[in-house]
């Protein structure tokens, strides 16, 4: 059971590693402003998300589980909105489509 | 492992702080500075500071960034005029020669520092009990070191207002901050609507646990400002006027309450911020519930600036 | 090399980046930048020695760490007080600068100081 | 385990880090907020990881403080810019 778990923790962890290898390679290589924030939320989402998830077993309480599922949340609302903020800029200052 | 991710760590530190001086554009330095304000963070994680780590990254990372980047942005139109005034080349290497001289001579000092360390860690240790916090460097900041942080305390009011003085003679009393005009239905918001509860408990336990593990008055007064100036900043709730009277009173309540305390060790305890036997926590609990409001308001209402909107607006 | 030498190190040479930056950029917004970086060069540097000083089962020396806390909020403090000062010149000017000979009008005075 | 822990954080940090790229070239001040947006994220798993690692628990409070202010900047940074829009700021808040 415990290297179930571990194993969980290894292969989680190591496909949230790889989205932020992903989002960062949209954030270097897409063509402009509004793609590259399309990148952004990749890593927001499933990178931070599978961590999390991959973490969740390593935990010895509940209260510290629960406690890392509502840093995952906290990240997805206020990169969300940061997101969509960012995008408005864009489109006020011209550089969007 | 951990060498390579310190060596890392160091070397992005190194490389943020040389962007945040020779980028051409403020913002853009500015953007370096609070990338380099959450590596900190983790530098004190691995140097096993967590308190600071918590304080470096509310303040550090997040106060901090607000800050920069909105004066950055505001002050753009300035840098331009600025560009011409480089200073000249034999400046430029004095100051180089300069700089690298104070590094060499701090590098000597780290590398000569005395083995063992000295150290005040079993000090602090033999005498926790004393106070009956479990968190040593709860113990440190409200019972053997209280003198610096009631002076910080008091620092911090005083520089509330060094930056309420500036506003000029027409909006003094008036609200600080720019006016803010939202939709009620927009984004930030919906965001101000709900970050605000989570951030609250959030802020208040962060503060509620300093006693026994790390956290504290500081990093919680911390979140709760920015839960406030995101309320603001939505537009959903206006700054008050700084003549409000109820705020001034809080403003001053916690350096009040901290220095009658103090004035009461010096009764009963024999010294100025001593305190009596077995009242200990108690006492610094009344401290930190007090300063906590305080805090708060001086973070928040600091960042919004002078007064700049009139009585009447 | 251990963390704290590592660190330390780190800390000496932010304080220089931090103090050239403090001399040769004009631009008041990008003093207050080099001063922080300067503060937190200084605040590293602390927290290196009182790293050293970990024992009785505390990962560094509490009392510096402590203080530390302190001279973090104290140094935003100056910051916002230094910002305040310099946006309330900007708003009352509509530049940053105290000198009388404005830097707008400073393009063809090249060199010097 | 640990090391395997610490070894992911090393590996999300630096490639976060190249994202800094970004910062760097920019073009637009809107870049540069990204890729800080991007470190953060990168910054709270890193911290997550590493505080899993030590089994110091406080560190998920230093990970909470962190996503809590995230986006701080980001919203200052926008916030700053519709202002200086002329005719932006009353309708700032609406797409």
């Amino acid at each position: 059971m415990n290297l179930l778990l571990d194993l969980w923790t290894v292969v989680a962890v190591i496909t949230g590693a790889f989205f932020f290898f992903a989002g960062t390679v949209g954030l270097l290589r897409f063509p402009d402003s509004l793609t590259r924030l399309h990148a952004l939320s990749k890593a927001d989402n499933l990178g931070l998300g599978l961590v999390v998830l991959g973490l969740l077993p390593q935990m010895d309480s509940v209260s510290a589980g629960l406690k890392l599922v509502c840093i995952w949340l906290l990240v997805l609302l206020s990169g969300a909105t940061a997101s969509q903020w960012i995008a408005r800029t864009l489109r006020h200052s011209g550089s969007g489509p | 492992m951990i060498e390579v991710l310190n060596f890392g760590l160091a070397a992005l530190i190194l490389g943020l702080a040389v962007w945040a001086i020779v980028a051409r554009e403020a913002p853009a330095a500015v953007v370096g500075f609070i990338v380099y304000g959450l590596l900190l963070t983790l530098v004190w994680l691995q140097l096993r500071g967590i308190d600071v780590a918590l304080t470096e990254a509310a303040i550090g990372g997040g106060l901090t960034g607000v800050l920069l980047i909105s004066a950055a942005v505001r002050l753009r139109s300035t840098e331009s005029a600025f560009r011409a005034q480089r200073p000249a080349a034999s400046t430029r290497w004095l100051a180089a020669v300069l700089a690298a001289a104070v590094t060499g001579a701090l590098a000597i000092c780290v590398l000569a520092l005395p083995e063992p360390a000295p150290t005040l860690a079993p000090e602090v240790l033999a005498n926790m009990a004393v106070t009956e916090v479990e968190n040593p460097i709860t113990a440190v900041l409200l019972a053997f070191r209280a003198m610096d942080t009631l002076l910080e305390a008091i620092v911090l009011v005083f520089a509330l207002i060094g930056v309420w003085s500036l506003a000029p003679d027409l909006a003094w009393g008036g609200r600080p901050g720019p006016l803010q005009v939202a939709d009620p239905n927009g984004m930030l918001a919906y965001v101000a609507r709900v970050l605000p509860p989570i951030g609250i408990v959030a802020g208040i336990y962060i503060f509620w646990i300093g006693a026994d593990h790390p956290g504290g008055k500081f990093q919680g007064a911390t979140i709760l400002a920015a839960m406030w100036l995101l309320v603001m900043m939505a537009g959903l709730a206006d700054a008050p006027p700084v003549s409000r009277r109820w705020l001034r009173w809080l403003l001053v309540a916690g350096p009040l309450v901290f220095i009658a305390i103090g004035v009461v060790g010096a009764v009963t305890a024999n010294a100025f911020l001593a305190y009596p036997q077995g009242f200990a926590k108690p006492l610094i609990l009344a401290i930190e519930f007090a300063l906590m409001p305080t805090l708060t308001l001086v973070l928040g209402l600091m960042l919004l600036g002078a007064p700049r909107r009139g009585k009447s607006p | 090399m251990t963390a704290g030498t590592l660190f330390g190190l780190c800390a000496a040479v932010l304080i220089g980046v931090g103090l050239y930056g403090l001399i040769v950029n004009p631009h008041p917004l990008r003093k207050i930048l080099a001063f922080n970086v300067v503060g937190s060069g200084v605040f590293l540097l602390f927290g290196a020695i009182a790293h050293r000083g970990a024992g009785a089962g505390m990962g560094g020396d509490p009392v510096p760490q402590a203080l530390l806390i302190t001279g973090i909020v104290v140094a935003f403090s100056a910051t916002a007080l230094a910002v305040a000062v310099l946006l309330r010149l900007f708003d009352e000017t509509g530049s940053v600068t105290l000198s009388s000979d404005p830097p707008a009008n400073a393009g063809n005075d090249s060199g010097g100081n | 385990m640990a090391e395997f822990l610490v070894g992911a954080a090393a590996f999300i940090l630096g490639m976060v880090a190249l994202g800094l790229v970004r910062v760097l070239r920019g073009p637009g001040d809107a870049d540069r907020i990204m890729a800080a947006q991007l470190f953060g994220t990168g910054g709270i798993a890193a911290v997550l990881l590493l505080g899993t690692a030590t089994g110091e628990r406080a560190t998920l409070d230093v990970a909470l403080t962190l996503a809590l202010l995230a986006a701080f900047a980001a919203f200052a940074f926008v916030k700053a810019k519709l202002a200086q829009t002329p005719g932006e700021s009353r309708t700032a808040d609406s797409p």
